[in-house]
């Protein structure tokens, strides 16, 4: 009973800062990227409700605004991660052969440095443009999906609807798609969503140590790095995208424990 | 036993390998040049040059890689180019602080998430297991740095009881070591606190459906002997594969953490040497890591057996 | 369970336990100074590993012939006094009587002669030496150093050179006087045996150096003054603790476990000024932020279009609020109030939007994008970039800030290799150093961004001139020459914050905007001052 | 009835004997936030005498296994008595104290479960989970306890039981481990033994000698069992008296022999009337098709590989010079215990596991040679069905989706297709909505429907059919071999039919094979096996299983099989692995076929029509 209540809560919570993100990108009560320098500093206020930055933006626009790259971030470096993670991880579990055991011995090697680390590394290579975040995050959590993947392929390889596959003179690649992959969709979405969570932490993270998405793109995590100069002032500035943060990433947790509870109530990462 | 420690210790070593290249070609195709860096405002380009060629940056990749194997074959990881000194030395000063750090902090957090996962798997979908719930998915939910700026500001700068900066090692003053690991320590139990809850929860909700645990209840055992006898040692298998990932993992290096405090640790260490293009500090930090989690990992392995006779070391 | 009871006892242990542990003082805190690093340093070796906070602490430790003045002059430090010969070849220096290294032997001229030689040896790398041996651009050759007795020892050059003192005094390039013990039997470096008010007695790596009071140091009369002047030391030692982020080195400050913390960005300032027991130092250096334009760049080569650029740029309100209020405007490499600063040198392109979108427009700029390269690690380059992007997209730029880490806009500075960058300038304490920092052959230096052969010699010039009139005339001919190019833009010099707690008494900055912990103290509230 | 604690009651023979435990009017429901969502046992009441056994029959969600449960308040989350008592000798064991509940457990009232490998502690060693009880329940020392275990395991023979008790339970095979359980109950000498299905997991052999000790040990204690089952063979061999459940609900209750010869209830008759047997009407004993399918010399193995490069693969093989032959329009059943192969023998035949030798001619094509596309075309000919349907179904396809999947490969136009889809939806008895959901919203026997649906859609020439009603009811199985035999009625095609049950044999094969560890014992036709068995292993085979028999008043009767013993061939003995000697088949009578191996002491020339392989 508690469960369906924090499902109920983690979904509300999604859909709740996805519709911020879709109002943020098409309105702001101001320019979130306009800077006042008559204005700055200033505390929350009937025109400010969040009250303003350091170069006197207001700061609920930019909130508002941001829920748009950092959720982009999340989904997208994830969106990279399950995708490639699930085609490699299911051709890895199907066919178990040496292709298996090299790609488990690389992903053993990748999995081997701290994801913080290793999307640190890449961002530095990259060069922290608005993708590089992305790419770095996608590729850091790119073994979990695999192993992910790859062990429920080897369970599912297991069941007898694949022999029954086989048995009615289907193809191995069809049998992937018709059968192993459509059956992976449970388990990648619940670990798609607790990745999610992950990445904007990863993010904000990133940004703590100076390596986040360059403005005037800002994110949750970027305005929270950028405010710590603040807190004995305004402390508004972090209180804000702070509480944003805290509140996505209790959805995505819930909504990923409701998929879980959903999928496979044995599967813990 | 023997015979599994080397066969994984075999395994590994193509692993660390495939980690050594990676390693190696991704910090050489980063843009920036330590010469460049070191020498700074000095404006001496002949310097410059000079450091390049001694360093050996002008060869072509294969060779500085095939360098660095053979350095490494004979033990020696190479120098910092920020300091001179050697690597291996660099990294022995700083992981004993992360270590510290790390293994009380996994120590607390198991004291308190493991107890509180069987609490609430036993009182599952109860208020308790709410309660524990809602609170693990709560400090999962906050950012690890900024965990540790609300600690450091009451703990520090409002009450000023502890210090937030520095470490001080336990021969110099067992008191002022502990004073100053307690903020990091709390820090990161708070962090890693929600995941280990929930593992157990869930291990051991799957483990109480089991009939023996009917079986011992049948006995007339009591409630906590069931728990303590027969849920735990079962539900802690898997708790302990996620434990030793963790602890790989932050071994690896808490740098968050120890950007907050001050804390001269591993993980800085390697961010600082990135930072720096520090490569053989780089090179070195990443293998001593990607060590330390196999190594680690293979110790819970050799441990696993202990909690499920099932496992055996093949 | 068990774990239960084990998990209750070690909790009721903490709770009596922190009290016990917060109610505890640190013994030797009175007389220890506790300062913030940002980061470690990089040797003991100065001039050949190390960076702005290597010299920082080296700076106590080992001393020059001669140092700057806070008027940023060159003033005495263990030299007397000087004689500079009729043809300006040869410099004469008389040693301070009396002086000690900190292994208690007596410093003499053949300690300087000695000093000298081995910093110019190229075996030991010194990375100024082509500062001297005629290798680099300065002009100046040392032809050779003689003792001409026990106090006294003589520098020839091969011709004379207005800047030979002010190099000699470059806190970047200290050119300390070492005892021969620094090294060992085979001439590898140990420790600097130096004559400082401190010396090294402990070196944690990347967590901390602490120094010690050297009991015998005879300090110069008068007064501090720079890094020449009255070095009386006053703590008995002092703990550089590497703190790397700025906002930490703010709460251990807060919280009391460090004593200064130097170099604060500007946003913690408010937060300062709203306790007692912190008090901000504020000192307007020579540190200088600018734009740079890269006019090879196909857009950017139009000299309208950075002229435009020039225009649309308020810099006194880009200097306001990238400093909290803190700086001025300046687009001039000379320091406003400094010795050759001039009505001319405050000339710069005024703030005009509408000039600026006509200049674009006349350039047939058609809404290319312009990258802007910045890096995070030093946020006065960050906060300006910010705040100039949005200037320049008010006239209809499409800047995007290109934020890369240091190590790679470095590198782009030194090839040359983008379109706008915001970068900082550290302290040159000669007009002639700080515009070289700019204008020079493009051919030799790929980091310059101006490079007209005439300007060129004159600041080549310059440096050899000795008649403030003439230099005055140079650099007023080559600020209007710069600024008409307008590839490097000018927006302010640095205040730098200094944050103290507020029983520490007598710290001060300086121009040069290298702290210095001699003369500091700290008020007692029992048993007086030290 | 229902009131004190030295209530007797008369029993048959006149005597009087103390009931022991009384439930009476019991309720259980499941309840989810405190609103009950079904009631899972109602009204139900029983009594047991002092050292009775006492059966309680019921298919799976009759409540039986809730009814047990609730004796020991070990209900599981959810599930709530609402209603009645239970008392044991008067002693309401609802009203009693946890502390008392906990004294009552294990001390009074023992438990054994059905699934012996997951009811021992895999964490803990045999001498741990053992002693356990004993500490709590008595005030035995350490050696006492020690001395205690190591007896009782030597009565349930568990070989070298002192070492026993400081292995762990995952060394041991599932009859050791049912033993070592009994034993760890008995230990504490019980008054009550309940005991949920206790061997249902176990192979046929093994499940008689355990209920046989398990008989023993409580007349030896004077123990009363409750035992719960849902095989008549097994409740009539040791119960007295039985209960029949069905949907939470009594039925009927008597003593064994009344229930079973004169049922009075309808449900009671139907499902005796639904055990398998053989069928009463003259069957066909030889089937008249040409041969099909002709297996010869089959061979299937595991290699292990060591990851030292040095160290040879170890072989372990499977199934081991396999040969039989399956005619057009016939049922032939491979029967073997659990690990005699026969799964794979299954699987290898349709080449969905690698055979190592041997040849597999369908129509006259080597299967194993094949190239992988003819093989994809012959596969619409060849079909199976699997134990599991939960398994064999892709939970996210629906239905009809999963019925019609085998017609990709055939040219048939969309509508035709759908038309075929329905009419065998309709074949396989499911309503036609059913095409539009899911698995998972089907019951066990609906689900095995659809499997049966998905392999008949392409009209296959043979359908391997493994172990398809062994996860079913006895209604529902009696349902689906029903419909099996209609379809091929309609059809012709031929069933290899793989099971371990003997009356389901019994009841729909043709010809049988008996398979033990790999090889063949013994192949016949159906009624030659069962009434001239001729190898030993056959022979316990069959009298491992109860001979169910129709009476005239419409009741039944329960008997052992009674298997005369006979001597091998002239020449030769039959085949027992231990000689180490490949066997050969020996025809003793027409297509009765036995594994023999020479017989040394017996004179070369008595040997006769000694033939490789099959026919």
């Amino acid at each position: 009973m508690f469960n369906r209540f924090n499902q109920r809560v983690g979904i509300s919570l999604t859909v709740f800062i996805v519709l911020l993100a879709v109002i943020g990108s098409l309105y702001t009560p101001y320019d979130p990227v306009a800077q006042n320098l008559a204005e700055i500093l200033q505390p929350p206020s009937a025109s400010h409700w969040f009250g303003t930055d350091q170069y006197g933006r207001d700061v609920f626009s930019r909130a508002l605004s941001s829920a748009g790259d950092s959720l982009m971030i999340s989904v997208l470096s994830v969106a990279i991660a399950t995708g490639l993670g699930s085609v490699t991880g299911a051709v890895c579990g199907f066919f178990g052969n040496w292709v298996d055991r090299l790609v488990m011995m690389l992903m053993d090697a990748y999995m081997a440095f701290p994801s913080l680390l290793l999307a640190l590394a890449i961002t530095t290579m990259i060069g922290p443009r608005r993708y590089g975040v992305v790419i770095a995050l996608g590729l850091t959590y790119l073994p979990t999906v695999v192993r992910v993947v790859r062990s429920v392929v080897l369970s599912l390889r297991e069941k007898e609807f694949v022999e029954a596959s086989y048995a009615l003179g289907n193809t191995s690649a069809y049998t992937i798609f018709r059968h192993i992959l459509p059956n992976c969709i449970g388990p990648v979405l619940m670990i798609a969503s607790s990745l999610m969570a992950t990445a904007l932490l990863t993010e904000s993270a990133l940004s703590f140590l100076g390596l986040g998405i360059p403005p005037p793109a800002a994110t949750w995590g970027g305005m929270l790095a950028e405010s710590k100069l603040f807190v004995g002032t305004a402390i508004w500035l972090a209180v804000f995208p702070g509480l944003a943060i805290i509140i996505t990433l209790l959805g995505f947790n819930l909504l990923g424990d409701a998929l879980r509870d959903r999928f496979d109530p044995r599967m813990n990462l | 036993m023997i015979a599994f420690v080397l066969r994984r210790l075999t395994l590994a070593v193509p692993s660390l390998l495939v980690a050594a290249v990676t390693i190696f070609v991704l910090m050489r195709v980063v843009p920036g040049d330590p010469a460049l860096l070191f020498i700074g405002d000095l404006e001496n380009q002949q310097a410059i040059t000079e450091m390049r060629e001694r360093l050996g940056l002008g060869k072509p990749l294969a060779q500085q890689f095939l360098v660095w194997l053979e350095q490494m074959a004979r033990g020696d990881l190479g120098s910092s180019i920020a300091t001179g000194e050697p690597v291996s030395r660099l990294l022995l000063d700083a992981f004993p602080i992360t270590a510290q750090v790390v293994l009380i902090a996994t120590a607390v957090t198991s004291l308190l998430a493991i107890p509180g996962g069987i609490l609430a798997a036993w009182r599952q979908n109860t208020k308790t297991d709410a309660a524990i719930l809602t609170g693990a998915s709560l400090s999962q939910s906050i950012p690890g740095f900024w965990m540790a700026l609300a600690l450091i500001l009451v703990f520090g700068v409002e009450l000023g009881w502890l210090p937030t900066v520095g470490h001080v090692s336990f021969a110099d003053s067992p008191h002022g070591w502990l004073r100053h690991l307690l903020l990091p320590v709390a820090a990161l139990v708070l962090t890693q606190i929600s995941t280990l809850t929930r593992m157990t929860r869930s291990s051991t909700i799957e483990v109480l459906r089991l009939d023996y645990i009917t079986h011992a209840r049948a006995k007339g055992l009591t409630e906590a002997a069931v728990l303590y006898r027969h849920a735990l040692r079962n539900a802690f298998a898997p708790v302990l594969t996620v434990l030793g990932l963790m602890l790989g993992h932050l071994l690896g290096g808490v740098v968050v953490i120890e950007t907050m405090f001050a804390l001269p640790g591993l993980g800085r260490l390697l961010v600082d040497a990135i930072f720096q293009r520090d490569y053989p500090v780089i090179q070195g930090c990443m293998l001593f890591i990607a060590v330390i989690y196999t190594v680690v990992n293979l110790l819970v392995d050799l441990l696993y057996p202990l909690f499920d006779p099932r496992v055996r070391l093949e | 369970m068990k774990s239960v009871a084990a998990l209750g006892v070690l909790l009721v242990a903490l709770i009596v336990l922190l009290p016990a542990l917060s109610g505890c003082q640190r013994e030797s805190r009175g007389k220890t100074l506790r300062v913030s690093l940002a980061s470690d340093i990089r040797s003991t070796q100065f001039g050949v590993n190390r960076d702005e906070n290597t010299d920082t602490v080296l700076h106590h430790v080992v001393e020059g012939l001669v140092a700057y003045r806070e008027d940023l002059t060159v003033g005495p430090l263990l030299a007397e006094s000087w004689e500079v010969s009729e043809d300006g070849r040869s410099y004469t220096f008389t040693l301070r009587p009396g002086l000690r290294f900190h292994n208690g032997q007596v410093v003499t001229a053949s300690d300087v002669k000695w000093s000298w030689e081995y910093l110019l040896n190229p075996r030991n790398r010194w990375l100024c030496r082509n500062w001297y041996d005629g290798t680099g651009e300065t002009g100046i050759r040392i032809l050779k150093i003689e003792t001409l007795d026990e106090q006294t020892v003589r520098f020839e050059l091969t011709e004379p050179n207005y800047l030979f003192l002010a190099r000699m005094a470059h806190m970047v390039c200290l050119c300390g006087i070492i005892h021969r013990d620094s090294l060992d039997a085979h001439g590898n470096w140990i420790m600097p045996i130096g004559t400082g008010p401190y010396r090294i007695v402990r070196w944690n790596r990347r967590k901390s150096i602490e120094l010690e009071r050297f009991a015998d140091y005879q300090p110069l009369p008068g007064a501090r003054d720079g890094y020449a002047g009255r070095r009386e030391a006053f703590f008995d030692r002092i703990e550089f603790l590497v703190i790397p982020d700025a906002s930490v080195a703010e709460f251990a400050l807060l919280s009391g476990s460090i004593d200064i913390a130097p170099k604060m960005p500007a946003e913690v300032l408010p937060a300062l000024a709203r306790r007692k027991d912190v008090v901000p130092v504020l000192q307007p250096t020579l540190n200088w932020n600018v734009l740079l334009l890269q006019n090879e760049d196909p857009m950017l080569s139009d000299a309208r279009m950075r002229r435009a650029i020039a225009h649309a740029i308020n810099r006194e309100q880009v200097a306001q609020n990238a400093t909290q209020g803190l700086a001025h405007a300046n687009g001039s490499a000379v320091f406003p109030g400094s010795r050759y600063d001039s009505e001319f040198q405050r000339r710069v392109p005024e703030y005009d939007p509408s000039k600026a979108r006509q200049l674009i427009r006349e350039a047939g700029y058609a809404g290319q994008p312009i990258r802007l390269q910045v890096n995070r690690q030093f946020q006065l380059d960050y906060s300006s970039a910010i705040i100039v992007a949005e200037m320049l997209r008010q006239i209809g730029l499409h800047v995007e800030l290109e934020v890369l880490d240091w190590a790679t806009q470095l590198k782009n500075y030194n090839t040359g290799n983008y379109q706008m960058m915001s970068i900082g300038f550290s302290a040159r304490p000669d007009p002639t150093l700080m515009f070289d920092i700019f204008i020079g052959d493009r051919k030799k230096r790929s980091n310059v961004v101006f490079s007209d052969p005439a300007v060129v010699v004159k600041l080549r010039r310059s440096g050899l001139v000795t008649d403030p009139v003439e230099r005055q005339r140079l650099f007023d001919e080559i600020h209007a020459a710069a600024d008409a190019d307008s590839s490097l833009i000018g927006l302010f010099n640095h205040t730098i914050l200094d944050a103290v707690r507020a029983d520490i008494i007598n710290y001060s900055s300086w121009p040069l905007a290298r702290p210095r912990f001699w003369g500091v103290s700290r008020q007692m509230t029992e048993g007086g001052e030290q | 009835m229902k009131t004190e604690a030295e209530q007797t009651i008369a029993t048959g023979n006149g005597a009087s004997v103390a009931l022991l435990l009384e439930i009476s009017d019991l309720n259980i429901g499941f309840f989810r936030r405190d609103k009950e969502v079904q009631r899972v046992v109602e009204d139900f009441s029983l009594s047991l005498e002092a050292s009775e056994i006492f059966a309680v029959v019921g298919e799976s969600g009759s409540g039986k296994t809730m009814v047990a449960r609730s004796i020991l308040n070990l209900l599981p989350t959810g599930a709530r008595i609402c209603g009645g008592a239970i008392r044991l000798h008067g002693e309401n064991l609802l009203t009693a104290s946890p502390q008392r509940m906990r004294e009552i457990r294990g001390g009074q009232i023992g438990m054994v479960f059905q699934e012996p490998m997951v009811t021992l502690n895999p964490s803990l060693t045999i001498g741990e989970q053992m002693a356990e009880g004993l500490r709590l329940h008595t005030e035995m020392s350490d050696q006492e306890i020690k001395e205690q275990c190591v007896e009782m395991l030597r009565r349930v023979r568990v070989p070298n039981a002192e070492q026993c008790l400081s292995r762990y339970p995952h060394e041991f095979s599932g009859g050791m481990r049912q033993r070592i359980l009994i034993a760890s109950v008995m230990l504490l000498k019980p008054k009550l033994l309940v005991a949920d299905e206790p061997t249902t997991a176990l192979d046929v052999c093994l499940q008689a000698e355990i209920l046989d000790l398990m008989v023993e040990l409580s007349r030896e204690n004077q123990t009363s069992v409750l035992l719960i089952s849902h095989d008549l063979g097994i409740v009539e061999r040791y119960a007295r008296r039985v209960l029949v459940m069905q949907r939470g609900r009594v039925i009927e209750t008597g003593t064994i022999r009344q229930v079973l010869s004169s049922p009075q209830k309808l449900y009671t008759k139907t499902l005796f009337s639904f055990l398998p047997r053989r069928p009463s009407e003259n069957h066909q004993t030889v089937a008249v098709g040409e041969p099909l399918l002709v297996v010869r010399n089959l061979r299937v193995q595991y290699v292990k590989r060591f990851w030292q490069p040095w160290r040879k693969p170890s072989v372990h093989q499977v199934v081991r010079q396999v040969g039989l032959t399956v005619r057009t329009g016939e049922t032939v059943a491979v029967v073997g215990e659990s690990g005699s192969g026969k799964t794979t023998l299954g699987r290898a035949i349709l080449r969905l596991k690698e055979s190592a030798a041997g040849e597999i001619l369908f129509q006259g094509e080597n299967l194993l040679t094949l190239g992988s596309r003819r093989m994809r075309q012959l596969r619409r000919d060849l079909q199976i069905v699997f134990q599991d349907p939960a398994s064999s179904l892709d939970p996210r396809m629906r239905v009809g989706d999963i019925i019609g999947e085998g017609l990709r490969h055939l040219n048939l136009g969309e509508k035709e297709r759908r038309e075929r889809v329905v009419q065998t939806i309709e074949e396989v008895g499911l309503p036609p909505d059913d095409a539009r959901r899911f698995p998972h919203e089907l019951s066990g026997g609906q689900r095995q429907r659809v499997a049966i649906g998905r392999a008949i859609i392409t009209r296959p020439r043979l359908i391997v059919a493994d172990e398809p009603v062994s996860a079913l009811d006895v209604t529902v199985q009696a349902r689906i071999l029903t419909l099996l035999k209609d379809l091929q009625r309609n059809y012709g095609f031929s069933y290899l039919f793989i099971t371990h049950d003997l009356g389901v044999v019994e009841q729909i094969a043709d010809r049988v094979i008996v398979l033990y560890r790999g090889r063949i014992l013994e192949s016949g036709t159906r009624d030659s096996i069962f009434d001239q068995p001729q190898h030993p292993y056959t022979r316990r085979l069959l009298k491992a299983g109860a001979l169910i028999t129709g009476n005239d008043q419409g009741g039944f009767s329960v008997s052992a099989r009674v298997v005369a013993e006979t001597d091998a061939p002239p020449g030769t003995k039959f085949f027992d692995e231990a000689d180490g000697e490949e066997p050969v088949m020996v025809e003793i009578a027409p297509e009765h076929l036995v594994a023999c191996s020479s017989d040394a002491e017996r004179t070369e020339g008595m040997k006769r029509s000694v033939s490789g392989g099959v026919k």
